[in-house]
C-alpha cells in the first residue's frame, strides 16, 4: 500500500519522533497475542497496543527449544485488523529480523530476552533504524546501556511468564533509588559520584547528567513480567510505571476478555481505589494463571539474565 | 483560573508541563486538574485533549459519559484545544485510510473532516517547520497523524501543510493534527492568551 | 451500604482503636475459610473471627505457583454471611491489595508468608491504614519490628500447612525467653542491654522500654501454624499465646464440624483438664489431616524464612 | 468482696486489670474472680461481662447453662455491668443492621433495645469524649460497637450521643456500648461505690 509522499523537508525517524510515540502510550496496557482474534480482544478492551508473538512468554518457558520472531503473515494480517499500533519481539543482535520488521512498517520494535538471542556479546545498535525500539532492563545501567544503543522505551524485564509481579517490583524499586541518589548528587553538585556511575555503567557523561536533572529515565518507562491482576497493575502504576506490558497473564487466564478490560481500567484509573476494586471484582483467582514462584526457577531458566 | 485536561490516557505530563510555562511566561497563576471523571469537569475555565490512542480513550471514557458531559460543556462554551487523538474526537467526519469506516462515536462538534493514519504508520511520522499565523514558527511532531482534509463553516485553518490543514480554529475549539508540547509551548500561550482569557 | 457518618469529634483508626480491637479476640479461634459454608460452619463452632483464602495453606503448598489475595467477591459474601469479624491474607509488600481490603471494609488484615511475597525487603508500612494488621514473627527481634511498622497484633509463624506444631512451640519458647531477659535487664536497670538489644533489632528504644515494662510483647499474640487437635491448643495456651490460628488443621481433617467445636472449648477452657478431654474426645486420630514433619522439607519449602 | 468476671472469652485480663486499679483507689481489699462454669457464681457482690465475639461466648455458655444460672443471680440482686457483647446480652430486644433479625438467645434482663453493629465494621469503630453524669468526662472506644436507640421502664440514661444512649443504668444492671478498660478506670469505680458497696 502507498504511503503519500513526503514533502522534502519532512525528517523522518528523528529522537523527538522515535521517543514522543511512546509518550502516547501514557497509562496504557501493551498486551502479548499470538494471532488476530487475540489482538482484536485486546483492541476491545482497551490496550493501547498489540505484541505479536509466536508463542506466549509462558509456553515458550515450557516448549523450550529456539524462541524466534514470529511469522511476517502473522504480523501484517493483526496490522490489517486493529488500528491501534502494532509491535513485535526480535531476537537480541538478530539485526536482519529488525531490518524485516521495520521494512514492513511495524510501529514498535521490543529486542527482547523472551527469544533466545543469537549474540551473547552485542545488542543490536538501534540508531540505525527509523522505528523506535523498547528493551528491558533490571536496573539503572542496563538501562542507560541500552538508550546509549538507541532505544527510545524502557520497561522492566521482571520474569516473564511466571505470572508473579514479585520481580518486576525489585527491578522498580532499584531503578527508583538508584535514580533518587543520582539526582541528590546532582543537586549537591557532588560531580565525581556523577562520573563515577558513567564510568561504572559505560556510558556518556550527559546521559547521566539528563538522567540526574530529570530525576526520572529520558525516556518513557513501562512495568513488565508477571503482571496478572489489576491489583498488580495498580501496584506497578503507584510505583511510577508510565503504563505496562501484559504477557501471559491475559491469554493464559480463563477469563481473558474480562481481565483484560479490568487490567486496562485499573491501570488508567490506578489512583482511585474505587475504580480498582471494580476492575478486580471483574476477575476471578480461580482463573488467573497458574504462576510460578520465581524461587524455584533453576537459574538458566531465568529469562532475565539474558543480554548484557 | 483552572485549565483541565483529559488525564485516561495519553501523553499528559506534557500538556500539563506546557501549560504551566505557558502561565509562567505569561505571567498569570493558575491551576492544571486532571480530568478523569465527571465532576472534574467543574470550575474549568478550558479543556485540552492530549494525544494518545483514541480507541482506547474513547473506551475507556464510555462507561462513564464523561464525553457527553464534555461535549455539553463545550458546546456552551468552554474552550477546548485538541491534538491528533484530540482532533479526532472534535471532528464531525472521520474516515480511516486503509479500513474505510470504522465504527467509532465522536465527540463532533467541529466541522472539519479528519483522515485517521494519514501519513502512514509510525514508521512515517515526521518532523517538520510549520509557521502558523498568529503564533509564529513552531518545530511541528506529527506521530501517526491524522489529516483535516477539510472544512467547512465557521472553521478557518490557521496553517496549510500540503493539501490539507493541521491547525483548524472555530470560534472556542482548535484542533491541531501535531504534537506542540514536545517541542514548545507557543501554541498553548495563544490558547490561553485568545481562547482562554476571552 | 451506607454506615452513618461519624461526628465531628470521633477520630477512626487511632492506635487505641486498632489494637484495642484484637483484645476482644482473646482466647478466642481464628479459622481459615475458603467459601461461606465454611465460615458458617466455624461461625457455629464459636470461632471469633474468619480468615478468607483463596486456597488453604496445605493446599497452597502442594499446588505451589504463586499465591495472592482471595477475590473480593467470596470475601464480601462471607461479609454478608456471618457476624463475626472477617479478615483476609494480602502478599507481603502489596500496598495495593491491602488498600483493597481495606476499601471494601475487612475487618483485620494479615500480612501473610503464606502467600508469594512480592517485596523481598521491604513490609507494607501499615500507619497508614486505619485497619488493624496482624503480622507473624518467628522471634522477638521479627515482632517488634512488624510492631514498629504499625502491626497492631502479632502471630508465631509456626510452619503453616503442616499441622505440626512444633515450629510454633520453638516460636512461644524463644519469644517467652527473650521477653524474660528483657524484663530482668531492665529491672536490673541495665540501661545498656536494652540499648544493644535496641540496635541488634533495629527498632526504637522507647518500644523496647516499654516491652520490658511491661513484661509482654505490647499487642495481643496469638500462636498460629500447625495446629490440628485440642490438646496442641491447650498446649499453646499453656505456653502463653493470647488465642490461637488454626489454618488447614481443621478444614483438611475429615471431620472438620466438631475438631473445630473441639478446638474452640479446647482453646476458652485451655486450663481445665477435664474441658480438654472432653474436645479431646470429640476428634479422633485417624481422620486428622495427615501432617508433614518439618525435618523433611527442603529448605526453599519453608514458608516461615519469607518476610524480612 | 469478689468481684466477678465471666471469662469464657473476650478482654478478661483489662477489666480484671481495671477493677483491682479501682479498689486501690478506693482503698478498699478485696478479690476478682474469673467465672468460667456455675459454681464460679458462689459468693460474688457483683459481675462484669466484658466485650467480645457474643455468637462464641454464648456458644461456649450455652451448653453449661451457665446463662440461666447467670440470668436468676441477677434477677435476684446481683449487681452486673456489661460492655459492648455485654449490653447485647442484657437487652431485652436486639435487632440487627445489616441481616435483620438474628436467631440468637439472650439474657434479655434490661428495658432496652439494641442494634448491633451499629456505626459499622471494625473500619468505623472510632474513638470520642463522653461526658458521664456522675462519673466525669471519660475517653470513649466505640469497638464494632451496638448501640442503645430506645429504653423504657425503670431504664435511665447516663448520657446521649447523637440520637442513641451510650451508657444506660436500671437498678442494679450497668450496659454500656463502649469499651472504658481500655482508657479509665472511673467507671469502675463508679460501678464498685454505687451499685456493689449497696
Amino acid at each position: 500500500v502507498q504511503w503519500p509522499v513526503k514533502l522534502p523537508d519532512a525528517v523522518p525517524g528523528t529522537v523527538n519522533v522515535k521517543v514522543g510515540f511512546p509518550a502516547m502510550l501514557r497509562n496504557g496496557v501493551i498486551m502479548d497475542v499470538t494471532n488476530v482474534e487475540q489482538a482484536q480482544i485486546a483492541e476491545e478492551a482497551g490496550a493501547v497496543g498489540v505484541m505479536v508473538l509466536d508463542k506466549l512468554p509462558y509456553d515458550v518457558r515450557k516448549a523450550g527449544g529456539v524462541a524466534r520472531m514470529a511469522d511476517l503473515k502473522v504480523i501484517e494480517d493483526v496490522m490489517n485488523h486493529v488500528t491501534i499500533p502494532v509491535s513485535a519481539k526480535v531476537r537480541i543482535g538478530h539485526y536482519y529480523e529488525a531490518v524485516l520488521l521495520e521494512s514492513i512498517g511495524v510501529d514498535l520494535i521490543d529486542e527482547s530476552e523472551v527469544l533466545t538471542p543469537v549474540d551473547e556479546q552485542h545488542h543490536i545498535n538501534k540508531w540505525m533504524f527509523k522505528v523506535p525500539f523498547v528493551n528491558g532492563c533490571r536496573e539503572l545501567c542496563e538501562a542507560l546501556r541500552r538508550i546509549s544503543e538507541g532505544a527510545s522505551m524502557i520497561r522492566s524485564k521482571g520474569e516473564a511468564g511466571t505470572g508473579n509481579v514479585s520481580e518486576a517490583v525489585k527491578h522498580f524499586k532499584l531503578l527508583n533509588k538508584a535514580i533518587q541518589e543520582l539526582t541528590s548528587a546532582y543537586r549537591g553538585g557532588d560531580e565525581e559520584k556523577l562520573r563515577d556511575l558513567a564510568r561504572q555503567c559505560q556510558v556518556p557523561m550527559e546521559l547521566v547528567t539528563l538522567t540526574a536533572r530529570l530525576g526520572r529515565l529520558p525516556v518513557i518507562t513501562f512495568a513488565a513480567g508477571g503482571i496478572a491482576t489489576p491489583a498488580d497493575t495498580a501496584l506497578m502504576m503507584w510505583l511510577g510505571a508510565d503504563g505496562v506490558f501484559v504477557g501471559s497473564g491475559i491469554f493464559k487466564s480463563q477469563d481473558p476478555k474480562q481481565r483484560a478490560e479490568a487490567i486496562v481500567l485499573a491501570t488508567a484509573y490506578w489512583d482511585d481505589p474505587e475504580a480498582v476494586i471494580e476492575a478486580q471484582r471483574m476477575v476471578s483467582e480461580r482463573s488467573a494463571m497458574m504462576g510460578i514462584d520465581v524461587k524455584t526457577l533453576k537459574s538458566e531458566e531465568l529469562l532475565q539474565t539474558r543480554g548484557v | 483560573m483552572k485549565i483541565g485536561i483529559l488525564a485516561v490516557q495519553g501523553d499528559v505530563e506534557e500538556h500539563e508541563y506546557a501549560v504551566k510555562k505557558a502561565m509562567d511566561e505569561l505571567g498569570i497563576s493558575g491551576d492544571v486538574a486532571r480530568v478523569k471523571r465527571i465532576d472534574d469537569l467543574r470550575g474549568l475555565s478550558g479543556i485540552i485533549i492530549p494525544g494518545g490512542e483514541s480507541t482506547s480513550i474513547w473506551r475507556l471514557t464510555s462507561k462513564s459519559n464523561l464525553m457527553n458531559a464534555l461535549r455539553d460543556e463545550v458546546s456552551n462554551g468552554l474552550p477546548a484545544m485538541g491534538t491528533c487523538a484530540g482532533a479526532i474526537f472534535m471532528a464531525r467526519e472521520v474516515k480511516d485510510r486503509i479500513m474505510g469506516e470504522t465504527g467509532q462515536g465522536v465527540l463532533g462538534i467541529m466541522n472539519i473532516s479528519v483522515v485517521r493514519n494519514f501519513y502512514g504508520r509510525q514508521r512515517e511520522s515526521f518532523e517538520t517547520t510549520l509557521n502558523i499565523e498568529g503564533i509564529g514558527t513552531v518545530r511541528a511532531v506529527f506521530i501517526r497523524a491524522p489529516a483535516i482534509v477539510k472544512y467547512w463553516g465557521s472553521a478557518k485553518p490557521l496553517v496549510a501543510y500540503g493539501d490539507n490543514y493541521p491547525v483548524v480554529i472555530e470560534n472556542n475549539m482548535l484542533a491541531l493534527t501535531f504534537h506542540p508540547e514536545l517541542t514548545t509551548i507557543l501554541v498553548h500561550e495563544w490558547f490561553i492568551s485568545n481562547l482562554v482569557k476571552k
